[in-house]
């Protein structure tokens, strides 16, 4: 590989070799004409990196174009290292999510363990410390070796690197079914703190100052891998595997902590980090966001490897990497800032006025390029859309209850489902309280981090269900914003805004490209109607193998706002003679539910159907009883419905029971995943104030002292079972799974 | 009964950032004629005689001991008496 | 009475162990760069969690191979506090200022949660603010916590009352449930549970903070005999 | 140019947790011929040339590379070429 200085243009072109780095034969001639001449192999490659999916967004950004990402708060929106919001007090929040499914289904630990690591950089690259991470994982289900070493590969490597960074991994949600069998998803959301002083942005502005390479010095790691992030994952994947990225959390430590103090400094003009398409894709959009050139000495990027050539250079995704520009005379200041913590920092290059890119090695020019080429004239595709056959016959189909015969049986079963289950034994190797703020660990609805010197905290949740987009795309994506700002609401929180991760099959596919518009149109709606702008997000293309795409997955994190810490509200029931409350309507709706999934064995059928203004007034009205203080505990509805939910709020340790008295079909009742609801908990002397606050709430149970698990019909007793039994049936499925 | 001991390296140009980190304390306490150093994984087998130990072992390493991914490995069989 | 707490390269419960004492319990404390520091203006040293040098070859050896380690034994020596929790016990142990050594967990995988943890020796000057066989809750977040030691140290360690805390449903398989111990002049106190993750009860458990308070007591006490 | 090999084992009556997992898992992938299983770690120094080569690699292992509590170490010299 290191010889392709003796690959002429001419031979780019004659044996169309750019086919094999990405770019079509139009994009080819396209270079050609951009740049009057044949490109050499490096501008080659530099092209098409740039062009990829990965960096360019070429088939997803008309539709990303739709997400709404304005609002009274936000500082900062799409098209930085991570989206900022205002929380008040000169402070803000600033947040990412990003994937590399690609790279963990070669190589797990890895491929999770440096996508953890480039998120935190897309975080602290604005200024910010990072101050909680959160995961979201899609995985087949846990049947084959393959995937169980998959799963247990991917939290081992999430885990080694942000244990070690010292940021806290507060939370996520693991989704299992056989469309990630092949093709798991790994993406990672970062949220930092920032006062709006510190704020920086990555513009190489100013003409003559200084670009500094700063970090781990560059190998031959991760070469093509932002276009191989965009290709169809095929057998052949195997052989990719050299270009495999070790992160050092070690090393990434240090960089936030040398980047964090460069960020007070006023030598520092505009900071990035390197992460898909490395150095090109820095320094070329540092570049063209100010409006300037950079031009750069290759000879003075710090090598890992011996005779590495300018397109390796360009190319490598070495981790852990940071290009800064400073002000000309100042480099040494910040050059001492890394240099105490054992980093190297070295001046590669300088701000130009001509809005060049331009790359000197070995006294050669080896590429030469307008700047806005890269970034700004990267081609844009209008794909072409078509809705997707199966979801015709779905909608045609009518809502049906499947049959279940024992109702205490089928609970047990829901709460075994790795869905469902009990995720301790995965978060429990996280360091999810390192900062000293997480004030709710993992396993609530949100995790909740309070804002030290306020009384103040940050709700985060990242949400998902990918079976109602699969069965309808645009409700599905309402859907999942809805029920992350339920997440967030249930907690005590105003949500800020969102940042979402669109994991996708393969866009040329018109009904996938189907499936991605609807599902953003669907996101869209629900972010404007919930008052949650879009503030960053991440685009993952081509997740299918063998043929079969992935379920349509736009993974969505959210934040929310915490005003006061009074208004913290657990999702765990606390105390006997409380009374419970269901909010909402209950329907018979099945379609893309667990249930419909342990009986039948399916995925079918209509969605559960989403009201987005309904769901907006009823989080409203119940944040209102939180911050009022009528409320004990409050959980959201999701998978498994009303029994799951019941279960999941007894669950903690208290030696707690329920009574529940419902009505109607019982399997209805207890298991439709009916949209717009919460279960929550009242103390009895709040009653009438509680139903004052909030419209469509039926008190139907109380906590008990039992530690017994009770719920009634009409006729009798429907469940009655140790809350003990039914805890370590949840909490023992995955580990069994996994034996 | 034999003895095997598998040496299991990371793969040309793949990060060894442990490496790194013993290579910078060891030139700290004065060591530093130390040029390079890489850190692997050492894997002692006591195994029943079989005619195709090589074969065998082989197999454990493909499938479980080294990560094709980004180890090399190789082994070397010795004589154990029995004790 | 002023702290030290020693910042390693990759050591990231630093800031915790600072806010604890500095913004929870009030008192002078500053983070120390483990380079170029000096120490002498110190009445404790404490080593905080982390992973010092990214726990490479093993955790704490490589930070125990850095010259302030020098320093941290002539505190020791003169008999002054140093308190080294997960990572800086880690350290403590490389460094042989305590007896035994780190294995990773029996489970193989990093683990973080609360532990209950019984007060087996209430008498020591990091104690004293405990009743006796008390138990108390502390988060634990460690990879390598399963505690090693020959039998011989381990009679020792028995017959002298140098456990100091003992897990009560030990959960990495240490020696002896041993969570932490003290050296035979009972200065130096090394322990994997976090005391500084446990002073507030909005976070789950303040029962950290009464380790802070005896340490801060018994230094008045000694100071003001001193006088 | 010299290139040293050292071999840190467990010492006898240390436990080996991830030993004894590995070996869990070869047999439950059929390779029941394995009776006894140890890691270790493998670190290879390139050197500068020395008189005293073991005497300095002997000290780095005592000073750093090794933990005489739990560990025993070895190590082998080689002559390699430059290149
Ligand atoms: N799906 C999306 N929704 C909103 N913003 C997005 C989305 N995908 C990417 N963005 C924004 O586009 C910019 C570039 O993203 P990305 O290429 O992931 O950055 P990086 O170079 O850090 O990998 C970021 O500001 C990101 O927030
Ligand atoms: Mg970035």
């Amino acid at each position: 590989m290191p010889l392709t200085y003796n690959i002429s243009p001419e031979k780019v072109e004659q044996e169309k070799l750019y086919l094999g780095m990405g770019l079509s034969d139009e994009e080819y001639a396209k270079v050609k004409h951009i740049l009057q001449r044949r490109p050499n192999f490096t501008e080659t490659g530099i092209f098409s990196v740039m062009w990829s999916e990965h960096c360019s967004y070429k088939t997803s950004k008309p539709l990303l174009k739709k997400f709404p990402s304005h609002g009274p708060h936000v500082l900062q929106g799409p098209g930085e290292g991570a989206g900022v919001v205002d929380i008040g007090d000169g402070q803000a929040v600033v947040f990412k999510v990003e994937s590399h499914n690609h790279p963990s289904a070669v190589e797990p630990y890895q491929g999770a363990a440096t996508g953890v690591g480039g998120i935190i950089r897309d975080v602290f690259s604005m200024g910010a410390r990072p101050v909680a991470l959160m995961n979201s994982l899609r995985f087949g289900n846990l049947a084959t070796g393959r995937t169980k070493y998959l799963f247990q590969e991917v939290v081992h490597g999430i885990a080694g690197y942000g244990n070690c960074v010292g940021v806290p991994t507060v939370g996520g949600e693991v989704q299992f079914d056989d469309s990630y069998e092949e093709n798991p998803l790994v993406n990672a959301m970062c949220v930092g703190l920032i006062n709006h002083d510190d704020i920086q942005k990555g513009v190489a502005s100013g003409a003559g100052n200084t670009v500094i390479y700063a970090g781990a010095p560059t190998g031959r790691d991760g070469i093509h891998g932002a276009t191989f992030a965009s290709d169809d994952l095929s057998d052949e994947s195997d052989a990719d595997r050299p270009s495999v990225q070790v992160g050092d959390p070690f090393m990434e430590k240090l960089l936030i902590e040398a980047c964090l103090e460069v960020s007070h400094s006023d030598a520092l003009v505009g900071m990035q980090d390197m992460g898909a398409a490395g150095l090109t894709s820095s320094a070329s959009e540092m570049a063209s966001k100010a409006g300037t050139g950079i031009t750069m000495n290759l000879d003075f990027v710090p090598q890992r490897e011996q005779d590495m050539n300018a397109y390796e250079l360009m190319l490598s995704e070495s981790q852990e990497r940071m290009l800064l520009v400073v002000k000309q005379g100042r480099e040494q200041e910040i050059i001492n800032v890394f240099e105490k913590y054992g980093l190297q920092a070295v001046t590669v290059g300088e701000v130009t006025k001509e809005k060049s890119f331009l790359l000197k090695q070995h006294g050669e020019i080896v590429a030469n390029i307008p700047v806005d080429a890269l970034a700004e004239e990267a081609p844009v595709y209008q794909m072409p859309a078509k809705e997707a056959a199966y979801v015709k016959a779905f909608q045609q189909m009518e809502h049906a209850v499947p049959h279940v015969g024992d109702h205490t049986a089928m609970l047990k079963q829901l709460l075994q489902q790795p869905t469902i289950a009990s995720k301790e034994s995965v978060y429990d190797q996280y360091d999810s309280m390192v900062q000293t703020n997480t004030v709710v660990t993992p396993g609530s609805d949100s995790a909740v981090i309070r804002i030290k010197g306020t009384d103040k905290a940050l709700a985060i949740t990242t949400d998902c269900n990918s079976r109602y987009i699969y069965l309808d795309p645009k409700i599905g994506g309402r859907i999942a914003v809805a029920e992350a700002a339920r997440n967030i609401v249930s907690s005590g929180a105003r949500p800020l805004g969102l940042t979402d991760g669109l994991n996708f099959g393969n866009p040329t596919n018109p009904e996938v490209f189907w499936q991605m518009k609807q599902s953003v149109e669907g996101m869209s709606e629900a972010a404007c109607i919930l008052k949650t702008p879009v503030v960053s997000g991440n685009v993952s293309l081509y997740n299918q193998s063998n043929g079969r795409s992935i379920f349509p997955t736009p993974v969505v994190g959210m934040v929310g706002l915490i005003e006061s810490l009074d208004h913290l509200t657990p999702s765990f029931f606390q105390e006997p003679g409380d009374l419970i409350y269901l909010i909402g309507e209950t329907k018979a709706e099945f379609g893309g539910s667990e249930l419909q999934n342990v009986v039948e064995g399916v995925y079918e059928g209509k969605a559960p159907a989403s009201d987005l203004h309904v769901d907006a007034d009823r989080q409203e009205q119940l944040l209102a009883a939180i911050q009022e203080g009528l409320i004990r505990s409050a959980h959201d509805l999701a998978e498994g419905g009303l029994g799951v939910a019941l279960a999941e709020s007894i669950f903690n340790g208290k030696g707690l029971g329920l009574e529940a008295g419902i009505s109607g079909d019982p399997t209805v009742a207890l298991f439709s995943e009916s949209q717009s609801r919460f279960l929550v908990s009242v103390k009895p002397d709040q009653q009438r104030q509680f139903e004052a606050t909030v419209a469509d709430a039926s008190q139907f149970g109380s906590v008990t002292d039992s530690g017994k698990f009770v719920v009634r019909v009409d006729d009798g007793v429907l469940i009655e079972e140790d809350v003990q039994i039914l805890h370590d049936l949840w909490k023992g499925a995955i580990p069994c799974l996994l034996k | 009964m034999k003895k095997v001991i598998i040496h299991i390296m990371p793969k040309q140009g793949v990060l060894d950032p442990q490496g790194k980190a013993i290579q910078t304390s060891l030139s700290a306490l004065g060591f530093s004629e130390v040029e390079d150093i890489q850190t692997g994984k050492l894997v002692e087998l006591f195994v029943e005689d079989a005619e195709n130990i090589d074969e065998r072992v082989g197999e454990m390493c493909d499938k479980l001991l080294a990560n094709p991914v980004m180890e090399d490995y190789h082994f070397a069989v010795e004589e154990v008496a029995y004790t | 009475m002023k702290f030290a707490v020693i910042v390693f390269p990759g050591s990231n419960c630093d800031r915790d162990m600072y806010y604890a004492l500095h913004d929870v319990l009030g008192m002078e404390a500053d983070l120390v760069w483990y380079e170029h520091s000096n120490l002498e203006n110190y009445d404790a040293i404490l080593l905080p969690g982390g992973f010092s040098y990214g726990d490479y070859l093993r955790s704490g050896a490589i930070a125990s191979a850095s010259g302030v380690m020098q320093q941290i034994k002539a505190h020791a020596e003169a008999g002054k506090p140093v308190l080294g929790v997960c990572n800086g016990f880690q350290i403590l142990l490389e460094a042989g200022l305590l007896p035994g050594a780190m294995l990773p967990n029996k489970t193989l995988s990093f683990m973080c949660h609360y532990e209950a943890l019984a007060v087996a020796n209430h008498e020591t000057s990091f104690t004293t603010g405990f009743d006796k066989g008390e138990i108390i809750h502390l988060p634990i977040a460690h990879g390598d916590g399963n505690y090693f030691v020959d039998d011989a140290t381990l009679s020792e360690l028995k017959k002298s009352n140098r456990i100091v805390f003992t897990y009560t449903n030990n959960p990495n398989g240490s020696a002896a449930d041993i969570a932490g111990i003290i050296n035979s002049q009972g200065n130096v106190l090394g322990m994997m549970p976090h005391p500084e993750r446990a002073v507030e009860k909005l976070l789950g458990s303040d029962d950290g903070i009464r380790l802070f308070q005896s340490m801060i007591e018994n230094w008045r006490v000694a100071y003001a005999a001193n006088l």
